[in-house]
């Protein structure tokens, strides 16, 4: 109907990543209940279209397809994997569309129809290993860079080796290494990773992918690798992966987020009861008897209410009227601080936390950064970035007629 | 025909007209055939019955004709109008069919079930994909001459297997060539060693498992998990026009027809019913003198080509190829809209294609919490109460209509 | 009408008594003297007057000797009764001659230039040697037609079968094997449906459109009336002289009514060989496979 | 229960210039950055009394709130003054006191240093194992006295060691040189770590030479271990594609149902030990580290039961058409996975290790095995064991392999077949439970669970030789040992990938798997 | 003992294979039933034995109805088979096989040793698999597996096929012997006839799914029953 402004939400319920993206989808949904509640945006009611594009990347391209050219949605939330997002970028740019991208990434992209609301590299992974180096972190001197094969940690180490040079680290101490997805045996690997360690000082980067996790935290814990031996700095690990941990044996462990569940400021604990309330109406499995909420649930949620402002702004839910409006909003985020959307780049202004895992599974902030740090998508460790302007460029990415 | 040496009927004929007279006493003498003395011998069948080729007709003016007109000419908003939306689903769905068709050929008349196929199929992607990634020039992100996730990754020059990717003829060649010559090794070694059955189909997913893996691999060359998307131009044509839209269409409307009539001939011929009999018994057909690995190879490699057509097909209609395609579970898919269109039918594995992915369209968005319940449904109800898939279904009622 | 091969094959029998008759009653000990070849311009090098040939062929399973020094030839033209125990080796035997078991030792020749144990399977029934089995194998998912189109002899390529069409001479000649093997009225029924004696027949059919220089025929007559065993062996007399057949029964009548030379297998050797007499009157081979 | 303990040792060992804790060395500890307050915090432990053990406890122990700049230590829910030991009200506002990793290591230093000098030999050993890769200098004097009064050998030997590690910090060339010597003995992990550092720094040749020497003597005992290790990893994970396998080898080897439903019903076992966990935790919170016995038959009768249900409803119509199986289990395993999803989440579920299954037996200096590994290569051949004796020695294995090769006679000779079948699916299913279960203790358990296994469960049982359980036991040891050898040599990536190719050429090689069935009898 | 009345048994495509099919075996005696290839012998045992549905009939054994019965319920009942083709249990041992005849008695029930007087081969391949044996071994392997259980009617389809001249005498004897015990009725289809008129107490004709001759053995030659089945 007329009276309504169409959202549309593009999160895997099914296949491999309905583990984490399921939970955004309701987070979408709670914000759009809320929003409602108090009168809509522009007066108008959100309906929400939900798809699901079951972890199948073509599939997520052809769901765009749908919301925008049948649907006729104005804004998709949406995607977790960068794999995913690459699907749908081209679409979005076609059909001139809005994405609100919520999940830390590996950067290197910049596109006038998405808004990326997660951590861009030097929000998350940089600020990581400069708290493992300090003396409060440990003072590592050697590093396991480990991930799962594909282009977020592959990205990501790329940068932080880059950046491992720059603070004087030499090749020999780090060690680079990547399993497979989907890999579930982690003995060898934490063997390696201790024998390396008998070298000096060690910390891990964790790159690993969603449900590897477990078993690699299960075998830290069976090989008796202590945090206060060699820490692990995770940073795809939040308080819904550890759902699935027996934490027992990680306390200590460490991950980087812009957020944490724990983080007491009254925005936060409002947060995580209307997630709670909301979990507990709707039945969701699992968030009914115990609700957690997540940094990327954090930047869902952020993302919707500053589009919400911005359609209010521009007074149209037009994209290129909303994209205008995006620029410089800024929200009172869980996170504590007051978050801003660049005026140029896209990506949200964010504070970095690091957090060390407690024995119920949520995670004691331990150091954060002295304010709100502006993304650069467009990592200066990279070759060639430095002439990249921070906005999206116009025409770049868009078909040559 | 002549053969060189006597054989039972010439000895029979030298002999006719000199005694015919019984010998044998009269009660033990053979009767002559209940049938009269001519026997009716089945004739070769036409390629498609009348009425197969008026279906053919109708769905080839549907393709080229009715599409086009539907969805360029006739206004958004209108009635009839066909929306780019569901001319990309179309044309994805009818790559996916071509895959069945190419599986059915192998799984449905020779028996051997490949649940590595999604293999052909990406190496036919990824084949087109260099091409279009080469078209994009230096209009990618990093304003470079290589493809941008090379530039990301520090390389300077293109691998060499990327050396004929910006020739378009040499990518249709390539298209066939890829696929066949991996379908080939593979198949050759696998046939020659005499694997069969289960120990055929669980290689093959060692297979795809294992190029998948290799592909997820940054060094390997061809865009790690993310692949290749972002494509701009096909033929230095913009991609995204729907026009070039149109043409992808009907490109792959008559490659699938086109393949239909092959495959129905194919399976029409003796060459047909030998992989049946393969099928049935091949220790047999190897004791009437047939070598089954020859066979086999050629409807592999034929199988393996039509999967790699179809990916080439799909990459620039959908916008991305990447590892996921390899898959085991993938290539398990083919199988299945295969089965639930009705194996060793042709037609069958096409209907399947469009029923399991048409559904799965329109389930994901109609229920997406759902679907899976109603898609799993919907293979366990085909296996219990459509032996025969969907098409046997159809032709059952058939004839109880005609009874 | 075509010519009633079965009439034909009726005449043949009693010719073929006389011989055998004649025969015995010579100090050849029923030894076909004339071991004139055929004349087969093709493959096959018969000119030293065996188009089998096996020596001190051995085979064992987990030890077992299943084939034990088996030595045993076949001239052309000649049609061969193997009998024996069961479990002697017979099918065994034939296993080796084409192809599907490789012996442990010995030599196995076809014709006085062909290596079998060379070849494969399929090499094999190409070279000419045609194969039944004990357990009748038809193709079950074919009509009767196709299974037989199938094993017509032409070129067997891929190719060759892609363009393959039935030319009449062909198609006379299929149908004529039909009546013969009286499944006529049964072209388009599909071979699993048949009865096992009809399957019987069937491949009997297979193995006649296959038009091979030897045909190996494991207990071709298991499961048939005395009538068509009768029948059969009328079948098998015509083939006789053109073709080589070994042909392995434990139906004795049957074997007398074909027989020239048998040979009694026993624990994977030749026990005994001779004429059906002979053989019946030997004391071990009462002992082992005919009884008391 | 540790701070029942407390008192009993803390009048053990007071040292003889103890002076009592201070509330400024109480908010030296608690306040400020982490260097500063693990200073003060090394301080108040050399001249440590009972009060301050027990502070340190306690703030080990997370035991400590704050409020202000007032400390408090909380007991049985009552807070107490850290320095006057008197009963205090804790403010609402109260916040933990939060010890990052740093901290909680010198913490644990502390107290392990406190205890190196108890009468009782498990709390030193203990205390030496903590202490173990620590060389902080300022804890020379204390380890050169608990040195020279123990008694037990093996412990002098390991506080020599921890001494010599100290001294090769120090700045006399022959201590260096003696110590260099003394370690080269040790089979200690750490001691590698300290033999590289300081080479690092030394300057002194003959030192240098020394510490070479030492570092080569130290790395070739290691080695031993890391062999070992290699070894038992394989044999670990080789118990697990077992574990996963054998289910399978009923469903598909004998009964030749291509079941691609075997992962979602592994998954079924795990949620039911998850849900075990669950209830024991809310009823039988005491018991609480034995939910893992009651969870193993549990998940069999899960998986079974379920196992059963698909049979007769579904599977038994599609014997003699094991394509056709493949299609249906398909379906039945999407559903299976949306019926969890939508029952438990989508998310993983969390199992716990107990406590019994928690930490391993240490071997080696390097090489210790970890019990949840060791129970389940346990586990794995008990099952496979018991499963062999179904299948080979019983009247119902019996009519199992005479039913899938034949059912139609065997039903003529007196056997019910249709319970035979719904029997032997319901035992496949049920082992795939125990599976299940296994996996809860090693890796994830969510809706997922089961697709992460099944090809790899099928690789074991084709390469195995379908039917064939010996073979399946081969492969899967095989597989895993092989993996695992290959891991440490090429990476996983490309581990994973050259199993795949291994298993491609094998099969050339063996094109009926591992234990091929020969002779006539595989082809009738 | 065995008691049929009016079968009538069709193929799924239709086609009627058995024809008003009635017939009766007795304990203690030998009924032999002849026909050509493809007249649906086969098909009436296997109605009998429950492995083709029938449409129509009644079989009714030992007292009770048992048209309704699975049959592993007709084999419980007392009713041994030996099926066309051998059928034994390819990749079972010899033993096993064995003990699968035995599979409705108890677990403790030996097998009986006589089946390896009247078939020694079979104790010397104990071990071996069934499908490693020759045809004839199995044919012999077949027809213990149905006595072990000792039925009460025993039907042998073709039981001599592929089996050496001796042991087919040895297996007449048994049969004899079997029948003349009284404790055991023998259904037997035959295509070796002189077999199945030594044998024959009484003996049916099959053409086309119909009886066309019925009678006493010892008549067979005077009713021509040999013609009968020559077409
Ligand atoms: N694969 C095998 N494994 C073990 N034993 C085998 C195998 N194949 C054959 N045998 C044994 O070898 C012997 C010869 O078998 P073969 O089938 O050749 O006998 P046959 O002469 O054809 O007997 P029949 O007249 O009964 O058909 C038998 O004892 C059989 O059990
Ligand atoms: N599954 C089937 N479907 C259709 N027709 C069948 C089937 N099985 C057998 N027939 C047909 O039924 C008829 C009777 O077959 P049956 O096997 O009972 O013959 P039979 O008398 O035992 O012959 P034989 O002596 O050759 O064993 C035959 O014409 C056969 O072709
Ligand atoms: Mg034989
Ligand atoms: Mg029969």
């Amino acid at each position: 109907a007329e009276d309504t402004i169409k959202v549309g939400i593009l999160h895997s319920l099914s296949g491999t990543m309905a583990i984490s993206e399921t939970v955004l989808k309701d987070t979408v949904l709670m914000a759009i209940d809320e929003i409602n509640a108090k009168g809509g945006v522009m007066g108008k009611k959100l309906e929400p279209v939900v798809v699901d594009p079951a972890s199948n990347w073509p599939l997520f391209a052809e769901k765009t397809k749908q919301l925008l050219g049948q649907d006729k949605v104005s804004v998709i939330f949406g995607c977790w994997t960068s794999v995913s997002r690459k699907s749908v970028l081209p679409v979005v740019e076609e059909m001139n569309g809005l994405l609100f991208y919520p999940v830390q990434y590996e950067g290197e992209e910049l596109s006038k129809n998405v808004f990326y609301t997660g951590a861009a590299p030097n929000q998350q992974a940089i600020p990581a290993v400069d708290y493992l180096m300090s003396k409060a972190g440990g003072g590592a001197k050697r590093w396991v860079l480990l991930g799962t094969d594909y282009v977020y940690p592959r990205t990501t180490n790329k940068i932080l080796r880059a950046y491992l040079k720059s603070k004087g680290v030499a090749d020999k101490d780090i060690d680079e290494k990547y399993t497979p997805f989907g890999h579930s045996d982690y003995q060898t690997i934490v063997a390696d990773v201790k024998k390396f360690s008998q070298g000096g000082k060690t910390a891990v980067v964790s790159t690993i992918n969603g449900d590897s996790n477990v078993p690699f935290y299960k075998e830290l814990g069976n090989a008796g690798l202590k945090a206060k031996d060699v820490p692990v700095v995770a940073f795809s690990v939040g308080e819904e992966e550890l759902r699935g941990v027996d934490t027992k044996p990680l306390v200590g462990h460490l991950a980087a987020w812009n957020y944490f569940m724990s983080i007491k400021n009254p925005t936060n604990t409002e947060f995580i009861k209307k997630w709670s309330d909301y979990a507990k109406a709707k039945g969701i499995a699992g968030h009914k008897d115990k609700p957690l909420t997540n940094d990327p649930m954090e930047a869902t949620y952020i993302g919707i209410n500053m589009w919400k402002q911005a359609v209010e702004k521009a007074k149209s839910t037009d994209t290129d009227k909303v994209i205008a409006a995006m620029a410089g909003q800024t929200f009172k985020a869980p996170s504590g601080i007051l978050s801003k959307m660049d005026e140029k780049n896209h990506h949200l202004h964010k504070s970095v936390f690091i957090g060390e895992i407690k024995a119920d599974g949520q995670f004691n902030v331990v150091w954060k950064t002295p304010g709100p740090v502006k993304a650069k998508p467009w990592s200066p460790y990279i070759e060639g970035n430095a002439s990249k302007p921070d906005e999206p460029v116009k025409g770049m990415s868009v078909v040559k007629k | 025909m002549s053969t060189p040496f006597p054989t039972i009927n010439d000895s029979l004929l030298a002999e006719q007209g000199t005694d015919l007279a019984p010998k044998v006493p009269a009660q033990a003498r053979p009767p002559a055939p209940s049938s009269p003395g001519r026997v009716e011998l089945p004739g070769k069948g036409p390629l498609l019955t009348r009425s197969g080729w008026s279906a053919f007709v109708i769905a080839l003016i549907v393709v080229c004709a009715v599409a086009p007109v539907l969805n360029l000419w006739v206004p958004e908003g209108h009635a009839l109008h066909l929306s780019t939306y569901a001319v990309a689903l179309l044309g994805k769905i009818m790559c996916y069919a071509i895959c069945a068709l190419a599986m059915d050929l192998i799984w449905g008349y020779t028996g051997i079930l490949s649940l590595g196929h999604g293999v052909f199929f990406a190496l036919g992607g990824y084949t087109m994909g260099m091409y279009l990634m080469r078209q994009i020039g230096a209009d990618g992100n990093y304003k470079s001459n290589l493809p941008d996730f090379m530039v990301f990754l520090d390389w300077k020059e293109l691998p060499w297997h990327w050396t004929f990717s910006d020739s378009f003829v040499a990518t249709l060649i390539l298209i066939v060539a890829v696929p066949g010559i991996v379908a080939f090794v593979f198949g050759y070694f696998a046939f020659r060693s005499r694997i069969k059955g289960v120990y055929f189909s669980i290689i093959t997913q060692a297979m795809t498992f294992a190029a998948m893996l290799l592909f997820f691999r940054n060094e390997t060359g061809f865009g790690g998990n993310n692949g290749f998307t972002d494509f701009k131009r096909i033929l230095d044509i913009p991609i995204a026009t729907p026009s070039m839209r149109m043409t992808l269409f009907v490109m792959t409307g008559l490659t699938l027809l086109g393949f239909f009539l092959f495959a129905k001939w194919l399976v029409g011929s003796k060459f047909g019913r030998v992989l049946q009999a393969i099928r049935d018994a091949e220790t047999r057909v190897m004791f009437s003198g047939y070598s089954p690995l020859g066979y086999k190879l050629t409807i592999w490699v034929i199988s393996a080509v039509m999967c790699g057509v179809a990916g080439a097909l799909y990459v620039p209609q959908v916008g991305i190829i990447n590892p996921g395609e390899m898959s085991p579970a993938n290539s398990i898919e083919i199988a299945i809209w295969a089965a639930v269109g009705g194996r060793a039918s042709l037609i069958g594995p096409i209907v399947g294609a469009f029923i399991v992915n048409g559904a799965k369209s329109w389930l994901t968005v109609a229920y997406p919490e759902f679907w899976l319940y109603f898609l799993g449904a919907l293979f366990i109800g085909v296996t219990l109460f459509l032996p025969n898939g969907v098409v046997g279904l159809v032709k059952k009622l058939r004839k109880g209509a005609e009874q | 009408m075509t010519p009633d091969l079965l009439e034909e094959g009726a005449r043949r029998v009693q010719e073929h008594q006389a011989l055998v008759e004649r025969q015995n009653n010579t100090a050849s000990g029923g030894r076909n003297a004339s071991t004139g070849r055929i004349a087969t311009p093709g493959e096959v090098d018969v000119t030293h007057g065996r188009i089998l040939y096996l020596q001190d062929v051995s085979v064992s399973f987990d030890g077992f000797k299943a084939i034990n020094k088996l030595s045993l030839d076949i001239a052309p033209g000649e049609l061969r009764c193997i009998i024996g125990p069961n479990g002697a080796g017979k099918t065994t035997m034939m296993d080796i001659i084409t192809g599907k078991t490789r012996p442990d030792e010995g030599t196995v020749f076809f014709g006085s230039t062909i290596d079998l144990l060379r070849h494969k399977e399929a090499d094999i029934a190409q070279l000419g040697i045609g194969r039944k089995f004990q357990k009748p194998t038809v193709f079950e998912q074919l009509t009767v037609f196709e299974n037989l189109e199938l094993a017509l002899k032409t070129n067997k390529g891929v190719k060759a079968s892609m363009f393959f069409r039935l030319d009449s001479l062909q198609s006379d000649r299929l149908a004529e094997i039909l009546v013969t093997i009286h499944l006529a009225d049964s072209v388009n029924r599909l071979a699993g449906n048949l009865s096992h004696g009809q399957k019987q027949w069937l491949e009997i059919g297979m193995l006649l459109m296959q038009d091979p220089k030897l045909l190996l025929l494991d207990e071709p007559v298991a499961g048939m009336t005395d009538e068509e065993t009768a029948r059969t062996a009328e079948l098998f007399l015509t083939l006789k002289g053109k073709h080589s057949l070994m042909v392995v029964e434990h139906d004795m009548s049957f074997i007398r009514t074909i027989s020239e030379i048998v040979t009694v297998l026993c624990d994977g050797s030749v026990l005994a060989q001779g004429t059906l007499d002979q053989v019946q009157a030997d004391e071990r081979v009462i002992e082992v496979y005919l009884g008391r | 229960m540790r701070l029942r303990h407390l008192l009993f040792y803390a009048t053990l060992f007071i040292a003889a210039h103890a002076h009592a804790l201070s509330a400024d060395e109480v908010k030296g500890i608690i306040f400020g950055e982490t260097d500063t307050r693990v200073e003060a915090l090394n301080k108040a432990a050399l001249t440590a009394d009972e009060k301050t053990v027990a502070f340190i406890q306690a703030l080990s122990d997370d035991a400590v709130k704050t409020s202000g700049d007032k400390v408090f230590v909380v007991k049985d829910d009552k807070a107490f003054d850290p320095v006057t030991g008197a009963e205090q009200p804790l403010p609402q506002d109260a916040e933990d006191v939060i010890n990052p990793n740093m901290m909680r290591s010198e913490l644990d230093n502390a107290l392990a240093a406190l205890k190196l000098l108890s009468k009782d030999e498990q709390l030193r050993r203990e205390a030496i194992k903590t202490l173990g890769s620590d060389s902080d200098e300022a804890r020379l004097p204390l380890i050169e006295k608990a040195w020279a009064a123990e008694t037990v050998p093996a412990l002098k030997d390991q506080l020599e060691m921890m001494r010599a590690a100290i001294l090769l910090g120090s700045s006399d060339r022959a201590k260096r040189l003696e110590a260099a010597g003394l370690l080269s003995a040790s089979k200690n992990p750490a001691t590698k770590t300290v033999l590289i550092e300081r080479l690092g720094t030394e300057l002194d040749a003959d030192v240098k030479v020394a510490l070479q020497a030492a570092l080569a003597k130290v790395e070739a005992s290691l080695a031993w271990g890391d062999k070992l290790g290699a070894i038992f990893s394989g044999i670990s994970l080789g118990s697990i594609l077992l574990l996963v396998a054998l289910g399978l080898a009923i469903t598909y080897g004998l009964m030749g149902v291509i079941n691609m439903a075997h992962g979602e019903l592994m998954m079924i076992g795990a949620y039911a030990t998850y849900v075990v966990q669950g209830l024991f935790q809310k009823y039988l919170p005491g018991a609480f580290d034995w939910y893992l016995l009651a969870a193993v038959p549990v998940a069999f009768l899960a998986s079974a039961l379920m196992g059963a249900v698909l049979e007769r409803s579904v599977i038994r119509f599609l014997y003699g058409r094991p394509l056709e199986t493949l299609l249906a289990t398909w379906g039945i395993s999407l559903m299976l996975q949306q019926l969890v999803r939508s029952i438990f989440g989508a998310q993983n579920v969390g199992v716990e290790n107990p406590v019994w299954m928690s930490g391993g037996v240490q071997v080696l200096g390097n090489l210790s095995l970890p019990y949840n590994r060791l129970v389940i290569i346990g586990f794995a051949i008990a099952v496979l064991l018991g499963m062999g004796w179904l299948i080979g020695r019983t009247r119902l294995g019996l009519f199992v392999r005479g039913v899938t090769q034949n059912r139609p006679i065997a039903s003529c000779m007196g056997v019910n077949t249709a319970r035979i079948d719904t029997y032997a699916f319901a035992l496949g299913s049920g082992i795939a439970g125990l599976a299940g279960c296994a996996l809860s203790q090693v890796g994830n358990v969510g809706p997922d669970l089961g697709q992460g296994y099944i090809v790899d469960a099928f690789m074991v049982v084709v390469l195995g030789g379908v039917g064939q359980l010996a073979g399946t036991v081969y492969a899967a040891m095989g597989l895993g040992i092989l993996n695992k050898f290959l891991e440490g040599w090429t990476g996983a990536v490309l581990a994973k990938i050259a199993v795949l190719v291994i298993i491609i050429i094998f099969i050339q090689k063996r094109p009926q798997g591992i234990f091929a069935m020969k002779g006539r009898s595989a082809e009738a | 003992m065995l008691n049929v009345k009016n079968i009538n048994q069709y193929y799924g495509g239709g086609s009627h294979i058995l024809r008003d099919v009635s017939l009766e075996a007795h304990l203690g005696k030998v009924t032999v039933l002849l026909g050509r290839n493809g007249v649906g012998k086969t098909t009436l045992l296997k109605s009998l034995m429950g492995l083709v549905p029938i449409k129509t009939g009644s079989i009714e054994f030992d007292g009770q109805q048992i048209q309704k019965y699975t049959p592993y319920e007709r084999a419980r009942a007392g009713i041994g088979f030996v099926p066309q083709g051998r059928e034994i249990f390819a990749r079972l041992t010899v033993e096993e096989n064995l003990c699968m005849g035995l599979a409705y008695k108890s677990a403790s029930t030996p097998i009986p040793a006589e089946l390896f007087e009247l078939f020694p081969v079979l104790k010397q391949m104990l071990n071996r698999r069934g499908g490693d044996l020759s045809g004839g071994q199995q044919q012999q392997l077949a027809i213990a597996r149905a006595l072990a259980a000792k039925p009460k009617l025993l039907i042998l389809d073709e039981p001599t096929e592929g089996i050496q001249p001796s042991i087919i005498k040895d297996i007449g004897r048994v049969i004899r012997m079997l029948a003349d015990r009284g404790d055991m009725a023998i259904l037997l289809v035959e295509q070796y006839y002189d077999f199945a008129e030594e044998l024959a107490d009484d003996y049916l004709v099959m053409e086309r799914g119909e009886f066309i001759a019925r009678g006493l053995g010892k008549n067979m030659p005077a009713d021509g029953v040999r013609q009968m089945v020559a077409i």
